[in-house]
């Protein structure tokens, strides 16, 4: 359970990846941003969750990676789809 | 790990603020399903894969796709106004 | 293996985290959606190249997660931009095209 | 919505080609091969085949010939590399102080004709150096591209991206 160095160093980074992302969810001007910030956010989460997966040494964290991936996915894609509005 | 769990949560207390300042009615979608996610992070950080699950299917996958569909109906789902 | 495994994840951390920060600094959506889009691809299968790595006997799940990344991550961003384009946003301009003009180093508000 | 509707109908190697698709992935999910998980899922992949084929039109744009995996492998081969290489690029463009970018829209035509096939081309051009694809509309895409330096053919260098993905894709989609 304890993580190396550059485990810790790796687990930091994509830590600091998600703060940034963040930050243009909290500042980003306009809707688009922040759903291109979420759509990133949750990217970098699927990829952090295998890592967790490795972590813990338990295969079953993998399913939860690949949902999620999933349903980001169509979270993201049914967001834009309401931007867009008018046009069928 | 205790450092971890502190992080997500307070990351999760950060996108819920951001739901109830933000102006558009789309980008508090964004930032509800981003809390979703967070959580299922945590849950799945705290050892309860399957509960993990749930909460990535339901929060983040078809509350923001109803939540979505339903401004879409309403009109709501413009860019403009900030 | 060990050592190339740590190579992987490191590089897949570096990109996703080159990733967020393009999408801080660029000036517009679709420069941030470019930037978010292929850093953030490339970072998430290096990280899972290298978990496989370290586990191999993990890798069918792996390559399932894989796969999906690379083909939904595009769509889910190519959906943002058509929905942006179709909104009527324009993409973002040097404020002068002078030439010369594109040499002098810009501050941009978004950084 | 509508270009769907005109996919060619699906002949039985499309069937053929969806239930061993959906027989890999149960598979994959499943991570054994044990004879249980093998006629489980084989009947399994067989009644989704039967209920959701109709509604997978898309796969009609598989070209189904003997050459076709050669023609993914050498595809994918050719994909990473402009991957990697856009990645290189966009790294060097974000890192560097001055933020040298200068966006421009391009319009460019496709030779493929199906659904999957524009799709496959539209999301390797998004993962190329400096371009994201915009939008589809028939035969045309809208391209976004990161970095128009003056005096640089953008028409031509986006057919010429488009056209050696085609060169790949053309083998096994149509």
């Amino acid at each position: 359970m304890t993580l190396n160095p550059l485990e810790l160093i790796v687990a930091a980074m994509l830590g600091v990846a998600v703060l940034l992302g963040l930050l243009r969810l909290i500042f980003g001007p306009t809707a688009p941003d922040r759903i291109v910030s979420a759509d990133t956010i949750s990217v970098i989460i699927t990829a952090g969750l295998t890592g967790l997966a490795a972590w813990f040494g338990s295969a079953l964290y993998l399913d939860v990676a690949l949902i999620y991936g999933i349903l980001a996915f169509v979270g993201v894609v049914a967001l834009a789809r309401t931007i867009e509005g008018g046009r069928q | 790990m205790i450092w971890v769990a502190a992080l997500l949560v307070a990351m999760m207390l950060v996108a819920a603020v951001t739901v109830l300042l933000v102006r558009n009615h789309i980008a508090a979608v964004a930032a509800a399903s981003l809390v979703s996610l967070l959580l299922s992070v945590l849950f799945a950080l705290l050892g309860a894969p399957d509960v993990a699950m749930t909460e990535a299917a339901v929060g983040a996958g078809l509350s923001s796709v109803i939540l979505a569909l339903a401004l879409r109906r309403l009109g709501l789902g413009r860019v403009k106004d900030a | 293996m060990r050592l190339l495994a740590d190579l992987f994840l490191l590089i897949g951390a570096a990109f996703a985290l080159l990733g967020a920060l393009g999408l801080l600094r660029m000036p517009d959506t679709y420069n941030r959606i470019q930037a978010g889009t292929k850093a953030v691809t490339l970072g998430a299968l290096s990280f899972i190249l290298g978990i496989g790595l370290l586990y191999p006997e993990w890798w069918a799940k792996l390559l399932v997660i894989a796969g999906f990344i690379l083909f939904t991550n595009p769509v889910g961003s190519s959906s943002i931009a058509r929905a942006i384009h179709l909104a009527g946003i324009q993409p973002w301009q040097r404020a002068s095209s002078d030439p010369l003009a594109l040499k002098a180093p810009q501050e941009d508000k978004s950084a | 919505m509508d270009n769907i509707s005109r996919e060619p109908p699906l002949t039985l190697p499309h069937y053929l080609f969806i239930f061993a698709t959906v027989y890999l992935l149960w598979l994959l999910l499943v991570g054994e091969l044990s004879r249980q998980e093998l006629i489980l899922g084989g009947l399994v992949s067989l009644v989704v085949t039967l209920v959701s084929a109709p509604h997978l039109l898309i796969f009609g744009g598989v070209k189904l010939r003997i050459d076709a995996p050669l023609h993914l492998l050498r595809y994918l081969g050719y994909f990473f590399v402009a991957l990697i290489r856009a990645n290189l690029d966009m790294a060097r463009r974000i890192l560097s102080p001055s933020l040298p970018i200068n966006p421009c829209m391009v319009e460019v035509e496709t030779g493929l004709c199906s659904t999957l096939g524009r799709l496959m081309l539209a999301n390797s051009i998004t993962l190329t150096p400096g371009t994201l694809s915009v939008d589809v509309q028939e035969n045309r895409i809208l391209v976004h591209w990161v970095d128009a330096s003056p005096g640089v053919d953008l028409e031509a260098a986006t057919r010429e991206i488009a056209a050696g993905f085609e060169r790949h894709l053309g083998g096994f989609l149509r």
